[in-house]
């Protein structure tokens, strides 16, 4: 059953400006998953953010995204605002900033249920600690009461999973969650990324510009360059075989313990030549 | 503990600006070029009653001494004397407080109340017209000086429409609803143009929390707009605009002191241009120091509500 | 729409700069003799914005008030940004107490508004158009010193002052080619803003009998000789305010457009 | 004294933060000999970047000692410090930020030139000459010399920022996370730059990364820190193969690879 089907979707930011997404299409089953890779500027964020609707006003939006048979470009936005965080949820690449420093945990992660279920503040404290822990918090009851300065970043970063997961969304969305933290961090929270949404079974968005570790979380595969969908696949078949240039050149290159230390590593250019003149 | 410190070393702040501040005034009035017993006495006076009334004053000792002896005074609360009157400066003050505080409370409030909702609307609706209407009028405001605005208030409101008194006042314990009818022209105008000032800071502040992740997020499970910034935003905001409160302070009263002037209103501000006008040095010199003690005071206490808005000056804070 | 800012600004500061030059050499009137026949005439052919209450020309003497306005706000404006923007610099390089010290000094000169200022120099000196240049250009000095520091502190933790300095490059060489012409922009900024503060100082001010004193015309003296005939003769109180509210409208335009126009990074964006 | 390029002697660093101390680096010794090419591995606030800057002479030590090329550098005032200057050149992880947005790149890479420092250590180099050459060096076209840095993309700033770094001759290049502000397709061409121009120019290397693979690609030698210490240190590909903590281990495994068989999502973990 198909969650998400964008289709020719464009848009553009300015009067002047090259598209940031140009005719992309793609769809999305239940309980599936789908890396978007890409480079800065090939619209990956882009993508994500008209998914959820939350493309700046000033943005022009052609073609269609529909979620859960919602037309999200057609929603107004308190109609929008309801399904955000109930049937589509995010998860953001800095977990620094992406918390609200003035507020406790706790009560940021109970936000997201009563602003779609209108939660009593009791229960609601106790499924917002069951959520942290099953998100791998150790010890709930305290983060529920602290502040976001006072977490680490993968504690955060987890906090946020929470946010995304309590209402038991059908589509998580993922911007480089793990981009801004340590290698090690990254790898458990990963790992735990895949174990709550196995065990919720909601569909996945996964956006990165980290070849591998789209690899190691998704089944299917879109690979942007430009604003433009450039080779769609499945993980296994994509990475070993890829067939569009730009792919090949992207997978070659971001093999660095693939290349003989010290010997010339391959470029994106030995496979793909970009027009002339645009800024690479 | 470390909250403790940051207390600590807010009052270190503000023990050192009344001290420099205390010693600038001294300077201007006493150590520079001129000499404060022919200020007092004009140019009519003969040179023995010149050093009579240096020694009557104390002004032939060391001017350290002199400076010591007034701060010391000022300390516990004697602002010294008016040579003119013969009263304490503290006895002409106190009388006069009430209608300053009146007016520069009231303002504060006032001008709080008109910017936190338009900067709402400048933030928010940037793009649209609404937005831009609200920049532009505060743009506007800013222009205003403050005295003309209380001139054409007169001009409409007490002149034209004579719905207002154009001047003076009455006191709150006489008449309530006669000091409301004087005062509300005053406190109006010097709302009016100190949210002008605040308006851009406010707009400021609140598109930058529009840009932040957080508000972001707020969107992302389920806000909108509105209710993202009334949540999120306002507390963020007000960490940036407690600074500028702060120094907003001294600009409010400095316009309350004019407003006076434009609507008669027997306050400090009346007070001061009475005494700068007959050279009365030494009650200048008082309200002055009043004046700034009262500034510095209010600063510090603003700025103490940093603590109440930011849990991370309150914890101990981790990483960085 | 910022260019616009920056178009209306300049036109703005480019009129009041043009009345202050032509009132060097000519003004219809005379503005400061006394015409007794001429008293409160309402405005018409002759006296293009009317008579005021000594018989004197107003247009005349907006003419001449302008001169007061700019150059109030130029030797103030300037003798801040020379003292303030060194000190901002100065202590955003060094750091340590020389920053303690430079901002301590500098937050007790912000307790002390120009309003203060210039009648605790008004009463020692009298009050005169320097008294009120003096009071606003001291008071104008922390804004420039804060606004300096910040900048300075901005370019100091770039890690191109990072690699300057690994290339041996001195203090003076990192304050030359780096700080300075990274700040100049904001200064440039600040002094326009500082311009529309230190006209609304200085209106507010001679307003109040603590600058320029009469017969000699500024916008604020001329609006209180207005404001005894506001019964009479209204519209006498609109003129020098009008000419106020312009002249800071422009200045602060023009600092908005400076602001956007001066910034590369900006312009890489647009 | 001794025929090491780099010395150092219980380097230790505390910050001030508020009041507070934080330790950044603690009791760090360590040698590099001349031509090695060392990297520096850690996560986050793991001291490499302060380690590297204490070696660069660009922060001061709270306690220990740097020796360079034999002479202790540590207690030497800045006017005496031209030799270093001249020998040691870095590169960072931003080219937005290590770039002067206000000026032009040929005065940007020109400056290491005219530092009163450094002009007796470089005996008469011409300006012009050898902005053409280390221009040519680092791939850009010689009219890249008179345009602004926000002109160019992020991959040709950090040649600009590299080509600076080779201007005055260095001897050694201190590297701090050269390509992690960068695309992976951009990446490739810098490390090839970077491999290319240590052998040309016979430079010593020091690499600063949290990507040991990174590391792996660019150094023969790798040191491995953690919360302020050198915690493993050896020649890279036994470190790489054998790693004798399990914190290197743990990072090693860490490392996320392209997953090209088939398989369950998350198998591999």
């Amino acid at each position: 059953m198909t969650l998400l089907e964008v289709c020719d979707l464009t848009v553009t930011f300015g009067r002047h400006r090259r598209p940031a997404l140009d005719g992309v299409c793609f769809s999305l089953d239940a309980g599936c998953r789908l890396g978007v890779i890409g480079e800065s500027g090939s619209g990956k964020t882009v993508t994500a953010l008209a998914v959820m609707g939350l493309l700046p006003e000033y943005a022009r939006v052609s073609g269609t995204v529909e979620l859960a048979g919602h037309q999200i470009t057609q929603l107004s936005e308190s109609g929008l605002a309801r399904l955000r965080g109930d049937v589509v949820s995010m998860v953001f690449q800095e977990p620094m900033t992406a918390l609200d420093p003035t507020m406790r945990v706790g009560r940021q992660v109970a936000e997201v249920l009563r602003l779609h279920a209108g939660a009593e503040s009791g229960p609601a404290r106790a499924a917002v600690v069951r959520m942290l822990a099953e998100v791998g918090l150790s010890d709930p009851d305290r983060v529920a009461d602290a502040y976001p300065h006072q977490l680490s970043g993968g504690q955060r970063q987890r906090v946020i999973l929470a946010m995304a997961l309590i209402n038991a969304p059908d589509l998580v969305i993922c911007d480089e969650p793990t981009t801004a933290l340590d290698v090690t961090v990254q790898a458990t929270v990963l790992a735990k990324l895949d174990e709550v949404l196995e065990a919720s079974g909601a569909a996945c968005l996964f956006i990165s510009h980290d070849l591998a570790v789209v690899s190691q979380v998704c089944d299917q595969v879109v690979v942007m360059l430009d604003g433009r969908i450039v080779e769609t696949g499945s993980v296994a078949d994509l990475f070993a075989n890829p067939q569009h240039p730009y792919t090949k050149g992207l997978v070659a290159a971001a093999q660095l313990d693939a290349a003989t230390p010290g010997q010339r590593l391959p470029v994106v250019e030995d496979f793909y030549q970009p027009d002339a003149g645009a800024k690479r | 503990m470390q909250l403790a410190g940051r207390i600590l070393k807010r009052l270190g702040v503000f023990v050192v600006s009344l001290v420099g501040a205390s010693v600038l005034i001294f300077v201007i009035t006493q150590a520079l070029p001129g000499d404060v017993a022919q200020t007092l006495l004009g140019t009519q006076a003969t040179p023995d009653e010149v050093a009579q009334l240096r020694a009557q004053l104390g002004l032939d000792r060391p001017l350290i001494v002199q400076y010591l002896d007034w701060f010391g005074h000022v300390l516990v609360g004697d602002f010294g004397v008016s040579h003119l009157s013969g009263d304490s400066v503290i006895s002409l003050l106190l009388p006069r407080l009430a209608v300053t505080m009146w007016l520069v409370g009231l303002s504060m409030v006032g001008s709080l109340l008109l910017a936190v909702p338009a900067g709402m609307v400048a933030a928010l609706k940037r793009r649209s017209w609404q937005g831009v209407l609200v920049s532009a009028s505060a743009q506007a405001g800013m222009a205003i000086p403050v005295f003309w605005g209380g001139i054409l208030a007169v001009m409409v409101f007490a002149v034209w429409l004579r719905w207002l008194p154009a001047n003076g006042y009455v006191p709150l314990s006489e008449n309530p609803a006669s000091w409301a009818r004087h005062l509300v022209m005053p406190v109006v105008t010097l709302s009016v143009v100190q949210a002008a000032v605040l308006i851009r800071y406010v707009r400021t502040a609140l598109v930058e929390v529009l840009n932040e992740d957080y508000y972001r997020t707020a969107r992302a499970i389920g806000w909108r707009p509105m209710g993202a910034l009334l949540r999120h935003g306002l507390r963020n905001a007000a960490i940036s605009l407690v600074t500028v409160l702060g120094l907003q302070v001294s600009s409010v009263l400095v316009g309350a002191i004019v407003v006076e002037s434009v609507f008669n209103l027997p306050g400090l501000g009346s007070l001061l241009l009475t005494a700068v006008a007959q050279r009365d040095l030494l009650v200048v010199q008082g309200t002055v120091m009043f004046l700034v003690l009262a500034v510095l005071v209010i600063s510090a206490l603003v700025d103490f509500s940093y603590v109440l808005i930011d849990p991370r000056q309150r914890a101990v804070q981790e990483g960085r | 729409m910022k260019k616009a800012q920056l178009i209306a600004g300049l036109l703005l500061v480019g009129v009041v700069t043009l009345a202050a030059v032509v009132s060097l050499f000519w003004t219809p009137f005379d503005p400061i003799q006394v015409v007794p026949g001429q008293r409160l005439q309402p405005p018409g052919p002759v006296h293009w914005l009317g008579t005021d209450g000594f018989g004197i020309d107003i247009f005349s003497r907006m003419l001449v008030g302008a001169r007061t306005t700019l150059l109030v706000g130029i030797i103030s404006v300037g003798l801040a940004a020379v003292i303030g923007a060194p000190l901002g610099m100065l202590a955003g390089q060094a750091g340590g107490w020389i920053d303690d010290v430079v901002m301590r000094i500098s937050d007790v000169v912000y307790a002390l508004p120009a309003l203060l200022l210039a009648m605790l120099l008004a009463s020692v000196f009298g009050a005169s158009t320097l008294t009120a240049m003096v009071s606003i250009g001291v008071a104008s000095i922390p804004a420039f010193a804060r606004v300096a520091r910040a900048g300075t502190l901005q370019v100091m933790a770039a890690d191109y002052v990072l690699a300057a300095r690994a290339s041996g490059t001195s203090r003076w060489g990192i304050a030359g080619r780096h700080v300075a012409p990274n700040i100049a922009p904001v200064l440039g900024v600040q002094s326009s803003v500082g311009f529309a503060m230190a006209i609304l100082a200085e209106a507010a001010l001679s307003y109040l009998g603590l600058a320029t004193p009469r017969p000699n015309p500024t916008w604020g003296n001329m609006l209180r000789d207005a404001q005894d005939y506001i019964f009479v003769a209204p519209l006498q109180a609109v003129w020098p305010g009008l000419a106020i509210a312009l002249a800071v409208l422009g200045f602060n335009l023009l600092g908005d457009g400076l602001r956007d126009y001066l910034d590369p990074r900006l312009r890489e964006v647009a | 004294m001794s025929a090491d390029l780099f010395r150092t002697e219980r380097l230790t660093r505390r910050y001030h933060n508020d009041g507070r101390e934080v330790p950044a680096l603690t009791d760090v010794d360590l040698r590099i000999a001349p031509g090695a090419r060392l990297g520096i591995v850690g996560e986050s606030g793991s001291g490499k970047s302060t380690l590297v800057r204490l070696l660069a002479g660009l922060d001061r030590p709270t306690s220990g000692r740097v020796w360079f090329e034999g002479t202790q550098i540590t207690a030497l005032p800045e006017r005496r410090r031209g030799f270093l200057r001249a020998s040691v050149q870095m590169v960072f992880q931003d080219p937005r930020s290590s770039l002067n947005p206000r000026m032009r790149v040929g005065d940007i890479i020109t400056e290491p030139l005219r530092s009163r420092l450094l002009r007796p250590q470089l005996d008469g180099l011409d300006h012009r000459t050898r902005l053409a050459e280390v221009l040519a060096a680092v791939d850009l076209e010689p009219d890249a010399a008179d345009r602004y840095p926000h002109e160019f993309s992020g991959g040709q700033r950090q040649r600009i920022a590299i080509a600076r770094a080779l201007a005055p001759k260095p001897e050694v290049l201190i590297a701090d996370e050269p390509v992690s502000a960068l695309d992976v397709s951009v990446r490739a061409q810098v490390l090839n730059l970077l491999t290319d121009l240590v052998a040309a120019e016979g430079l010593s290397l020091i690499v600063v990364s949290h990507d040991l693979l990174v590391v792996r690609h660019l150094c023969d030698e790798l040191a491995v820190m953690r919360a302020g210490r050198i915690v493993e240190s050896g020649p890279t590909e036994q470190v790489y193969t054998h790693p004798s903590t399990e914190y290197t281990a743990a990072l090693l495994a860490a490392i996320p690879r392209i997953r090209t068989g088939p398989g369950e999502p998350g198998a591999s973990r």
